[in-house]
């Protein structure tokens, strides 16, 4: 099993991080991972986008131009990423803010509106737990127990008290998310 | 009365006879040799040995370290 | 003992290692892409961990003079920048070369010339492999393509810095400094004492005791003939470096018709290149030297009877492709493929320059 | 009682002043005169008579004293130009016990140096900088250096410095007393008996003060440079005394962490 990965939206929407939990939950589960972020001036304040590689198997290159899933957080991340998933790979994306809606034909694409549900529910700091969650429900390539092992590494120990909370965040991800 | 008397003893060979000796010396003991050594430097002496009071001025303003300084005190 | 597992940055991987392998200093400046080293050092408190120093100098200069200092007195002294910032070391490069000490120094590329960009580059291997300061020396120069590499070089760039009393380089670029992976965290080795130092390095300059003459730390002699025979006994050093300190991997190569030859990220991409026209039947495979000084010439020498040809990529205009090209003395094509400037070259563009270069050429 | 001849008095028991045996017995490589050479044995004076000889690590410049080495019997390391505050940051802080200096020339200190001499002396180092400021370029044939004065002749400015072309010498001492993390800064010369009683004084002070752990002690010498200022030994004395020091005045600038006020 190879998974690879492409998250993409803009700075402050928790990319990274949800980049790196993905990562981690990856290595607690024994497999090879590598986590590959845009770097440099685009990260201040524009775009900001992670390849993650998830594989029973050593990884090769850690910067792709196809990948098996893309997870888009904005318009301009659907511009650019829309065509560099594979034929018959996953788009998950989020609604918020997007103009022109994915178009192909040959990939499954699902959508959570997780921003609005995020606000909804004054949830905002989890809001890229809840795309991980949806993500995890259409691709479940990581168990639970080793998400929330990932969390616990990822996040520093004095904010360990917030893991339900992204737990919480994880499991409603998983419900709102619908195919398109 | 108790005298001071003095002497030096200057390391011929290491000696560049810049002179800085001869200003510092408060008893003029001190000239330039008119022989050299073996660089060629006239190298510095103790003209007026008798005047010595063994102060190590010369040694100290000495840039090659080239001056050892001896005192007794005569009764 | 389970073994620790993390994922780390490259760059974290390296800060991480220095401690980890008993390092005594870390002098550095920040730069991107590597300033999470100096940032991760300063985080881990490492003077409360095992006593290390780390400090952030005034400029790239006076860090590598500070690591000259360290290392002048025995100790094991670390520092990292990026190109341009590399580029500044390298008077205090060339002296520690010259002064035969023990250093190790990341070099995490960047493109250039000049301020350039702040993407990945490899654009520095003339630079690390053949001087990179004035005067006749050598760098080790260890080439890691993974996270776990930066951080096992860190402890394999010391031994052998203090083996041959000479400047190690870890030349990495900004893919392999930026990206996360699995790494394999060893043990904390315990810092050297002043007894152990002293007998490893009796050349050290720790105060001069009665019991032996004084040491001194220098690159300068004004007799021409003494300074011929010190660098005659460089060149002997880097002949002992070239026959008994190579590095490289295969990947493949036993039934490959066409190597690519590639080191650190490019080797990475050059791997799903590889895989990609394993599955179009061309038979590819990866020579990934390790060590760029000393270079694996003589396996791409012998390789050159069997196959047809050998493409290099790297993300320069062409530099490591020079030495392939010596290495293989005109027995078979080599040709060049990279993207300069900070732009990485696609796996699909590897397999085109692959079909047009070297099997359409 | 009979007269009592030289010889009675060269006696070992007699002895009252003779070379460090911190110096080494290599002849300096300095032109007659050089200010160079009083400075080196007063720094071997202090460090023979404070028994530190075996915990001292020095850090030679580059310039006239690049070969300092050859002339202390102590450990040292020969930095590149400008360097020697690098090195010695490393040295003290990885052997925060030993006794760890500088010597630097103006070229070294103050020209190609300057951004080392000032973060040293601006974190606070706990190191002794020896500055020796002869006002040229010794070394390499008396060319112009920032600390030389106005209207003075060097070979790249042979007609006097000139202010408009070549700016101002540069006061680096007072420059570095600003700085808080310098605990004593002094400057000395070394052309007189009672000046080199006081540079010596100074020099101890300056390797006493590295107990403290209170930063930075900088001790200038303003000294001569005979053969970039073509002149012979005593005169070049004289000529410093009339000019560099109306410029350079001699004396403590910051003492205790505190500013002299004058």
């Amino acid at each position: 099993m190879t998974e690879e990965i492409i998250i993409a939206g803009f700075g402050g929407q928790g990319v990274l991080s949800m980049g790196k939990i993905l990562a981690y939950s990856g290595l607690m589960q024994g497999q090879e991972v590598s986590w590959m972020p845009s770097y440099g001036p685009e990260m201040r304040g524009g775009t900001s986008n992670v390849t993650v590689i998830i594989s029973d198997e050593r990884i090769s290159s850690p910067i792709l131009t196809k990948y098996d899933t893309a997870i888009i957080l904005n318009q301009q991340s659907l511009d650019k990423f829309e065509c560099m998933v594979k034929p018959g790979g996953t788009l998950l994306y989020d609604p918020n803010g997007i103009t022109r809606h994915p178009e192909r034909k040959d990939i499954t694409i699902y959508k959570v509106a997780a921003t609005q549900k995020a606000t909804e529910l004054g949830a905002v700091k989890v809001f890229n737990m809840m795309v991980l969650g949806s993500y995890l429900k259409i691709k479940p390539i990581v168990k639970m127990e080793n998400v929330i092992k990932g969390l616990k590494k990822s996040i520093p120990a004095r904010n360990h008290h917030l893991i339900p909370m992204n737990e919480q965040a994880i499991e409603i991800g998983m419900k709102e998310v619908e195919k398109v | 009365m108790a005298k001071i008397r003095g002497a030096i003893v200057v390391d011929i060979e290491g000696c560049k006879g810049c002179g800085v000796c001869i200003p510092a010396c408060p008893q003029s003991v001190l000239d330039l040799a008119k022989e050299v050594n073996g660089k060629g430097y006239n190298y510095s002496y103790m003209k007026n040995p008798e005047a010595c009071i063994g102060c190590a001025n010369c040694a100290i303003v000495c840039p090659d370290g080239v001056i050892s300084v001896y005192k007794v005190k005569v009764a | 003992m389970e073994k620790e597992l993390r994922l780390m940055k490259g760059n974290e991987a390296v800060a991480e290692a220095a401690i980890r392998s008993g390092a005594d200093a870390y002098f550095g400046y920040p730069i991107t892409p590597q300033s999470e080293v100096i940032e991760y050092l300063m985080a881990q408190e490492p003077h409360k961990r095992t006593g290390m120093v780390v400090l952030q100098a005034e400029s790239e200069v006076a860090a590598i003079n500070m690591i000259y200092g360290a290392a002048a007195c025995g100790k094991m002294a670390m520092t990292s920048s990026s190109s341009p910032g590399i580029s500044l070391k390298q008077e205090g490069i060339s002296y520690i070369a010259g002064a035969e000490l023990p250093c190790l120094i990341m070099n995490c590329v960047r493109g250039g010339p000049g301020l350039g960009t702040i993407q990945p580059a490899q654009s520095d291997y003339f630079q690390s492999t053949k001087g990179g300061g004035h005067g006749d020396y050598r760098l080790v120069v260890l080439a890691p393509a993974s996270v776990q590499e930066m951080y096992d070089f860190v402890e394999i760039g010391f031994d052998l810095s203090f083996k041959y009393r000479n400047p190690v380089m870890i030349l990495a670029d900004g893919i392999i400094g930026q990206m996360m992976e699995k790494v394999e965290i060893g043990p904390q080795k315990e810092r050297r004492t002043m007894e152990q130092l002293i007998k490893q390095c009796p050349w050290a300059t720790v105060g001069k005791p009665a019991t032996r003459e004084r040491n001194i730390i220098t690159s300068l002699d004004l007799v021409a003939s003494r300074q011929e025979a010190f660098n005659l006994k460089l060149v002997k050093k880097y002949e002992e470096i070239k026959e008994k300190e190579v590095r490289f991997e295969l990947i493949n190569c036993d039934d490959a018709e066409y190597i690519i030859v590639a080191y650190g990220s490019s080797a990475r991409l050059s791997m799903k290149a590889m895989d990609l026209l394993r599955a179009k039947g061309i038979k590819t495979g990866i020579v990934r030297p390790i060590t760029l000084f000393p270079f694996p010439s003589k396996v791409l020498f012998d390789l050159a009877d069997r196959v047809k040809g050998f493409l290099t990529v790297e993300m320069s205009t062409g530099q490591m492709v020079e030495d392939v090209r010596l290495a293989v003395q005109f027995k078979k094509p080599v040709e060049h493929y990279g993207r300069v400037g900070g732009v990485i070259p696609s796996p699909e563009e590897i397999v085109n320059a692959l079909e047009q270069k070297i099997i359409g050429g | 009682m009979a007269e009592i001849t030289i010889k009675d008095i060269i006696k070992e028991e007699n002895l009252v002043y003779k070379k460090s045996k911190v110096l080494t017995n290599n002849t300096m490589s300095y032109c007659p005169g050089c200010g160079h050479g009083t400075a080196h044995r007063l720094i071997a004076e202090v460090i023979e008579e404070m028994d530190i000889q075996s915990q001292t690590v020095g850090v030679c410049p580059v310039g006239c004293s690049v070969l300092m080495y050859n002339f202390l019997d102590l450990d040292m390391q020969q930095a590149a130009h400008g360097r020697a505050p690098a090195l010695a940051t490393a040295i003290k802080r990885l052997m925060p016990e030993k006794f760890v200096f500088t010597y630097q020339g103006d070229g070294d200190l103050a020209a190609i140096g300057t951004a080392e001499t000032i973060h040293a002396c601006n974190r606070g180092e706990n190191i002794t900088i020896i500055f020796v400021n002869n006002g040229i370029y010794g070394m390499t044939g008396g060319q112009m250096a920032p600390t030389t004065l106005k209207g003075m002749p060097a070979s790249t400015c042979p007609y006097g410095r000139d202010i408009e072309m070549m700016g101002n010498p540069l006061k680096m001492t007072e420059l570095v007393a600003q700085l808080a993390g310098t605990y004593y800064v002094t400057r000395q010369s070394v052309h007189s008996p009672v000046n080199v009683r006081r540079a010596k004084k100074a020099i101890r002070q300056a390797f006493e003060n590295q107990k403290l752990k209170r930063g930075v002690s900088f001790v200038e010498i303003v000294s001569n440079c005979n053969s970039g200022w073509k002149l012979p030994p005593v005169k070049a004395n004289e000529w410093m005394v009339e000019n560099m020091f109306p410029f350079y005045p001699l004396g403590d600038i910051k003492v205790e962490g505190q500013l002299v006020t004058k």
